[in-house]
């Protein structure tokens, strides 16, 4: 490092112990400017609920208490996160290799599809063998979704941002189409639902008295796997060697055109076991499309790709990150109830929400850089 | 069960598709523009649905259809300006702040319709401007001159955009700061000048893409514009973030939405099989990139923040 | 409130209060809308208090809100989709003594604090088949439905079989667009049919407001259903089938003023008044084709005509 | 200080009055003094020579001058006016233009867009007509040929090189700063460069020109100043100074600017060519019946001007590129599923000549760098999960025995000097235990000390057994390391030579078509 001291050497000890003072503060910014940003959307928020002639301090009160008071709100609120959880995982996986998954919506939804149809197919098998086959199902399921854009990027140079967002109209169309004709449940009104599945395959509550079911322990051990992955397997160097560099990968021995792919097909894997866990955790126990905008995928495709950039594309910061948003939604039905604001007063709160958080990404970064360099002088001073 | 090859059947069709391109194209013209220039918006279809909402509204207390136009135009420049200063200023990852102004447009409108309006209330839509003596010529004259003004304008924009891409200072600044931009800035160009211009282009036609299907349809809903925005995305890289091929892929999706609507009409699909036909624009869109390849034409530079220190 | 549930609303001085879950907006025109009118003409002869979350297309987010309000103690919470069945098992289970009422379903699931409620939205189908078959001088209809499921299947066919008994060999095309909001396609959709030589035209679902501007700019007839659509084009608009869920609603809560929570099925009919044919003042309708209409209705109603479903 | 009114001496006396002056330059980065206290003068007419190692902090200076970094302290004074250059606007309007070691052009635009950018008011009709013409006078004046119509993609590495010069004249720059502009460059292209560059201050024009290359230096430069560690170490010229002295002042020590390279005992054929046909990025023979073999123990030199094959030969080897006829074999086997890991696997190892696109990850670690081709064998990893111990215990010794200089394993590649960036490259492939490698270019913008040192490295392979194909534009490097060499014409061998047969100008003519 080519630092010399050209201050004498008082100044250096002040500066010193001034850095390494100033270091100790370093994790504190990583977690203190996305809250900041939140709490300046949420003032956003509040000037929108004066204007619908409602209280703020009311509003995100029950918010809070609706998604954060007390065991039961913490489980709904965990189980909100569930999916996001998922999907961001997934998306930390895409994202380090280098690809732009944009479709996590079709890739839940094809996962919901091939774990649904297990089901069906041997309803009766007991739950220690369904409950695993239907998850991997999903899995397989939102893994082929994902290495079908992944292939036509790797080998036909189809651009993934495209063919993503068509790979979701695809599935839904699908979806649609299964619950008006091979899927639908019998009845005098015809619903666009499943039977209701098989009890074998439901995913068990987990004790203590809550609705949080298997789904939440599944999803922390997708996120596990993930970091081991990305960060501890010879794949997982692969897989981020091609994203940041696929030229310098090639010329090292790495199949860049498979790794695409596989980055995609686990991406979508992960997509893919979330939507297994809307179905199988769902209270319904169905299948369900609701011919809306989002159906039960909760666009959790769209705010998965959040909750992982907003958990800096790591694995494990995405669990945290997908509490915060599950938080926000769930404590969003709670206001809209508490207050009587409409829910496109929540979906606008998340956008709002969403900007300034990515917004902030940045501003942490230069300051951890900052904070980096501080470091930086010490240990090159301690070296000299 | 009707039968599709008729003349008549036809020319439905075709007209119908060309305007159902409409509001892609607009959308897909602004961003390509955008792109050019190095930003990705993923907002577009909130954007479409803030214009869609801000001309729906100004025509049902104004009554006046140019100032709708007006009013959707400064919700672009709003929308533009907050943008530039996400990315530009804040350096925001673009794709996702993109998906929070989708997010923001789709609960806002929705909750300033509720607040605002209450019931969807019709109001006026637009009139076809048939043009004289062309309209008049059979089967060509009805499929491609009798629609209303924004039509016109929205493919006599492609164009002007190819001119103001390829033949002007202005378009060179954007291929520049788009594919090198630190170059353009050692050569003085103004690379996040440049880039705030595009934004702002871009979320104006995109606001006006939403306000044409807002007046199109002469009413609003939660929801209007249905998921747009991301197809006119799509369709830039689809037209290799060409103008002319923008037009190609808005046309080709328009058609095959206008031909899977007409053969519903006829009868010739029914039933469940109107949501597997319901797929046929995507699954074409993928299949036409495959034999296209358009490797070549993403501007380099495109989603990088601009900063000159580093 | 239901301490104990002798007294759950009745006597108490105190609003009687309903909660509402819906799966779009309450001024849809359409389904939503119709639940939050009917509350409304509840509310004209007593007091009653409204809460709502509408919007809540996700069944997990209704979950949320259903039982934040049975929570709340409302002397009734009304689930008002028929995909939101399974919470509402779930949770009237859970808060027995709260008064759930589910629609659109027949089932009730053995629970004695839920009632189901459902209509027979083919029965106004078929009496507007029939008229708009007799005014259709092209004998060409048609119907811009959403996806070929529920309330709207039912309605579709019961319109067609209407104008097809009442004018057999009849074009009646029907095209489900596969969606519930794309009001553009809609649009289109009619467009269409109007270019193919339709002169009468009807749908179902939110998503028709782009149908009705067509039909209002082209001078196309307009049947609508759900709702009373009068307001979406003054000229065009002949009749309304409209949801009176008062109907049932009313015996409901007369029953949780006498302690009885459920545990009945309720349907909507023609008969017993919950649907009726609400006519467009400012249309100039046939005085015949209004009595093929009214006659449909008193068939309807006695039995001896059937709907086919 | 004065204005000048009066017009400059013209054409070869140099004026006494700098046209500009940087006076107690500092620049600080976070954590480094890049630049402390500089102080630096030009006179018209003149070329001023900029020296030091990689990091000494010469770029750093120039782009201060050019607007792009502001610095925290020090005046700058052009033609006797204090300026401030806020950005490169102001530098172009004070009539300072710059070639930039990245090459700062727009590959999709043709040159005379490139020239053309900022140039106009945004809302004009971009017109290159006139453009053109400027530019061809520009170019004809000053002897670069240039298209002013292909597209910068299209163009030869030097070719670029001249359209960033033609930006600068052709804004009339009379103060012009060539940042390592010949590290790219052939001999034949630097011959050319310098006579240029002497006509420009024929012109009256002030250059100041960064090298590495201290022949260059001596042969260009009027003046001379030498960084390190971000302060002036030195100012001298020429006439007064030796390149022994040069390295000295660059360095902080002596460098061995000659190498003994010895004798080493030749073995079997380990890496061999036959008939070989490659096809380049425009569908033509690139490679055209080239066969060679390097035997292990032994350097072979492929020497040529670039653009003549070498890049596709090399490809070709390593299996990024296809065969269209011929054959290789490795280690006396045939290769036939030819992929860089089947080749690597069959005991070939490659350093590419784009150290930063190709042989390195910005963004990984200094240690991920180092594992990218071994990540996957035992002991550093075992059933697909990698043990970090190992993996560090390794990366730290091959980061002291290959002196790579970094704070630590973990620090991120991107932060590293280019030279040390190439050291990774190096000790990664060096430790491969490859018994035949492909190295192409390795001392490319590096710094002499880094120079020194690799070629020291490259040595030790040679005498452990290894068989080196060794494919650079620097003839003195080919020279000096080669067993024997190859000239590359057009895709085709020109000649074989062994070293000591031939001087460096009989090589030259081998080059430029001569036999
Ligand atoms: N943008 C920057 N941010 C932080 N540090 C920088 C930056 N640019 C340069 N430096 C630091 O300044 C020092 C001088 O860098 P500079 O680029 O001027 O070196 P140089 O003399 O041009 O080297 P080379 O011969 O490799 O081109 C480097 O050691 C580096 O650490
Ligand atoms: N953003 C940055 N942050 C920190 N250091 C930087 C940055 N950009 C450049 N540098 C430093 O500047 C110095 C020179 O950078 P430059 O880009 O000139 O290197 P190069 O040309 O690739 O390598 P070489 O040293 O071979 O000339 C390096 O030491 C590098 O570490
Ligand atoms: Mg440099
Ligand atoms: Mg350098």
């Amino acid at each position: 490092m080519t630092v010399r001291g050209v201050k004498n050497d008082a100044e250096v000890e002040l500066e010193h112990s001034a850095a390494s003072s100033l270091a100790r503060l370093r994790p504190f910014v990583g977690l203190a400017v996305p809250l900041l940003a939140v709490a300046a959307a949420l003032a956003v928020g509040a000037i929108m609920l004066l204007a619908l002639g409602t209280s703020p301090i009311e509003g995100y009160r029950a918010m809070i208490t609706g998604s954060l008071g007390g065991a039961d709100k913490l489980a709904d609120t965990a189980i909100k996160a569930m999916p996001l959880m998922l999907v961001g995982v997934g998306i930390c996986i895409a994202f380090r290799a280098g690809v732009i998954n944009i479709g996590g919506e079709g890739q839940i939804i094809a996962g919901a599809i091939l774990s649904t149809s297990t089901a069906l197919l041997v309803p009766d098998l007991p739950s220690a063998i369904l409950i695993p086959m239907v998850l991997i199902a999903g899995a397989i399921g939102g893994g082929i979704w994902g290495a079908i854009p992944g292939g036509l990027k790797a080998y036909l140079g189809v651009n993934e941002i495209l063919s993503t967002i068509m790979m979701n109209i695809i599935a839904a169309h699908f979806l649609s189409f299964l619950l008006q004709d091979l899927l639908i449940a019998e009845g005098d009104v015809k619903i666009q639902q499943t039977e209701r599945l098989s009890e074998n395959a439901d995913l068990p509550l987990l004790p203590g008295g809550t609705r949080l079911h298997l789904g939440f322990i599944i999803a922390l051990l997708v996120a596990v796997a993930a970091y081991i992955l990305l960060f501890r397997s010879t794949l997982g160097v692969r897989l981020r060697a091609v994203g940041h560099n696929p030229h310098a990968s090639r010329y090292a021995g790495m199949p860049v055109q498979r790794s695409i792919v596989e980055a995609l097909a686990f991406s979508g894997a992960c997509a893919g076991i979330a939507g297994a866990v809307l179905v199988f955790g769902s209270q319904s126990h169905r299948l369900i499309g609701e011919g809306g905008a989002a159906g039960f995928t909760q666009s959790a495709g769209f705010n998965g790709i959040v909750t992982a950039l907003f958990g800096g594309l790591h694995p494990l910061a995405t669990v945290p990150a997908s509490f915060l948003f599950g938080a926000m939604l769930n404590g969003g039905i709670a206001m809209q109830r508490a207050v009587q604001v409409p829910s496109a007063m929540i979906i606008a709160l998340n956008g709002v929400v969403v900007i300034f958080v990515v917004g902030s990404l940045r501003l942490r970064e230069r300051l951890q850089r900052w904070f980096d360099d501080r470091v930086g002088i010490e240990t090159s001073k301690e070296r000299a | 069960m009707g039968d599709f090859f008729t003349v008549s059947a036809l020319v439905v069709t075709f007209a119908s598709g060309i305007r159902l391109a409409t509001p892609f194209l607009l959308a897909s013209l602004g961003e390509t523009l955008g792109q050019r220039s190095g930003v990705l918006n993923l907002g577009v279809e909130g954007v479409m649905l803030l214009g869609a909402f801000g001309a729906y509204y100004t025509v049902l207390k104004a009554g006046s259809q140019p100032l709708a136009l007006l009013v959707a135009i400064a919700i672009g420049i709003v929308m533009g300006l907050l943008y530039a200063v996400v990315t530009l200023v804040m350096q925001a990852e673009q794709g996702i702040s993109g998906i929070g102004v989708f997010l923001f447009g789709l609960g806002f409108t929705d909750l300033a319709f509720q607040k605002w309006v209450g019931t969807p209330i019709p109001i006026a839509r637009l009139e076809p401007w048939p043009i004289p003596g062309l309209s008049d010529i059979p089967v060509i004259g009805e499929v491609l001159f009798q629609h209303n003004p924004l039509v016109y304008g929205a493919f006599l924009l492609v164009p002007i955009m190819t001119y103001l891409i390829s033949r002007t200072t202005f378009g060179l600044n954007v291929r520049a700061v788009g594919e090198t931009p630190e170059a353009a800035d050692t050569l003085g160009v103004s690379v996040n000048g440049t880039r705030l211009v595009t934004i702002i282009v871009a979320n104006v036609l995109a606001s006006l893409a939403g306000a044409v299907v807002a007046l199109e349809v002469g009413n609003f809903q939660q929801n209007l514009t249905a998921g747009r925005g991301f197809i006119a995305i799509a369709l830039v890289y689809f037209g290799a973030w060409r103008p002319f091929g923008a037009m190609v892929g808005s046309l080709l999706f328009g058609f095959v939405l206008a031909l899977v609507n007409q053969w519903g009409a006829l009868g010739i699909i029914s039933g469940s099989a109107s949501s597997l036909a319901a797929m046929a624009p995507a699954v074409l869109t993928i299949v036409v990139l495959v034999f296209i390849s358009n490797r070549v034409g993403q501007p380099a530079a495109l989603t990088r923040p601009f900063d000159r220190s580093n | 409130g239901g301490g104990d549930s002798g007294d759950s609303g009745g006597d108490e001085a105190g609003p009687f209060r309903v909660a509402i879950v819906a799966p779009s907006a309450d001024n849809d025109v359409a389904f939503t809308q119709s639940i939050f009118d009917s509350v409304n003409r509840v509310g004209e002869s007593r007091d009653i208090e409204i809460a709502s979350s509408t919007g809540l297309f996700v069944v997990e987010d209704a979950a949320s809100a259903l039982r934040g309000y049975a929570e709340e103690d409302y002397d009734l919470v009304i689930a008002h989709g028929s995909q939101y069945g399974a919470p509402v098992e779930e949770i009237a289970k859970e808060f027995p003594e709260v008064a759930f009422a589910w629609g659109t379903e027949v089932n009730t699931f053995g629970l004695a604090n839920v009632s189901a409620y459902t209509v027979r939205s083919d029965e106004g189908g078929y009496a507007m088949g029939a008229m708009a078959a007799a005014l259709s001088e092209a004998q060409n209809i048609g119907v811009v439905g959403p996806i070929e499921v529920g309330d709207a299947k039912l309605y579709v066919d019961g319109f067609k079989a209407g104008a097809e008994a009442q004018s057999p060999g009849i074009a009646v095309n029907v095209n489900y667009i596969e969606s519930f909001s794309d009001v553009a396609l809609a649009q289109e959709a009619a467009t269409a049919f109007v270019a193919n030589g339709a002169d009468i035209l009807t749908g179902t679902a939110q998503m028709v407001v782009g149908a009705t501007g067509v039909a209002q700019s082209e001078g196309v007839a307009w049947f609508g259903t759900q709702s009373n659509q009068s307001s979406l084009g003054a000229d065009i608009v002949v009749a309304s089938q409209v949801y009176h869920w008062e109907v049932v609603l009313e015996d409901i809560i007369a029953g949780i003023d006498e302690g009885d929570l459920g545990g009945e099925s309720h349907l909507l009919t023609l008969e017993n008044g919950g649907l009726e044919i609400e006519f467009n003042d400012a249309y100039p309708l046939d005085g015949a084709i209004k009595q093929i209409g009214e006659d449909m209705v008193a068939g309807l109603k006695d039995g001896s005509i059937k709907t086919g479903q | 200080m004065s204005v000048s009114t009066v017009p400059e001496p013209k054409p070869t006396s140099p004026s006494i009055t700098p046209m500009l002056e940087m006076k107690g330059i500092t620049k600080r980065f976070p954590g480094v003094i890049a630049n402390d206290r500089v102080d630096l003068s030009v006179r018209p007419g003149t070329v001023h020579t900029l020296l030091g190692e990689n990091g000494a902090g010469k770029s750093t200076l120039m782009k201060i001058l050019y607007g792009l970094y502001q610095p925290d302290e020090g005046e700058i004074f052009f033609e006797g006016k204090r300026i401030e250059i806020m950005s490169p606007a102001d530098a172009i309007n004070h009539g300072i233009g710059m070639i930039h070691q990245h090459f700062m052009l727009v590959p999709t635009l043709t040159v005379a867009e490139n020239v053309a950018l900022g140039l106009h008011p945004a809302l004009s009709r971009a017109d290159m007509g006139p453009v053109r013409r400027r530019l061809t006078e520009v170019s004809d004046q000053y002897g670069l040929k240039l298209d002013p119509d292909a597209y910068i993609w299209q163009l030869a590495v030097g070719e670029r090189q001249r359209a960033e010069i033609l930006k600068a004249l052709y804004r009339d720059a009379q103060l012009l700063v060539l940042d390592e502009p010949t590290a790219v460059l052939t001999p034949p292209e630097v011959d050319d460069l310098f006579a240029t560059l002497r006509q420009l201050t024929a012109d009256g024009r002030g250059l100041i020109f960064i090298s590495h290359k201290l022949h260059e230096v001596m042969e260009l430069a009027d003046e001379v100043t030498v960084l390190r560690d971000g302060e002036v170490s030195g100012h001298t010229t020429p006439a007064e100074s030796s390149r022994e002295h040069l390295a000295e002042l660059m360095v902080g020590r002596s460098v061995s600017l000659t190498r003994d390279v010895g004798v080493s005992e030749v073995g079997p054929a380990k890496l061999q060519v036959d008939n070989l046909y490659v096809r380049g990025d425009r569908g033509t023979d690139a490679v055209k019946g080239l066969s060679l073999e390097v035997r292990a123990g032994e350097v072979v030199g492929i020497a040529g001007v670039s653009g003549n094959g070498q890049r596709e030969l090399a490809e070709a080897i390593f299996g990024l590129r296809p065969v269209v006829s011929g054959s290789i074999a490795i280690n006396g086997e045939e290769v036939v599923d030819h992929t860089p890991k089947s080749v690597r696997t069959n005991g070939l190892a490659y350093i590419p000549e784009e150290r930063m696109k190709d042989g390195a990850i910005g963004d990984f670690t200094v240690a991920e760098n180092l594992m990218l081709v071994g990540y996957k064998e035992p002991p550093f990893a075992r059933r697909g999960f990698l043990n970090l111990e190992k993996i560090k215990e390794r990366c730290t010794d091959l980061v002291h025995r290959y002196a790579v200089k970094t704070p630590t394993v973990e620090t991120p590649t991107r932060n590293l000097s280019g030279g040390n960036i190439q050291k990774v490259v190096i000790a990664r492939e060096f430790s491969s235990e490859a018994e035949a490698m492909v190295v192409a270019q390795p001392t490319r913008g590096v710094d002499i000390g880094a120079a020194e040192y690799i070629h020291e490295q490259l040595l030790r392979q040679r005498a452990a057994g290894a068989a080196i194909l060794l494919i650079s534009e620097d003839l003195d490097e080919i020279m000096q390391l080669s067993d024997r060499i190859i000239v590359l014409l057009e895709g085709e061998a020109m000649g074989e030579v062994m070293r000591g047969d031939a001087t460096v100008g009989e090589i030259g003519l081998l080059m430029s078509g001569v036999r």
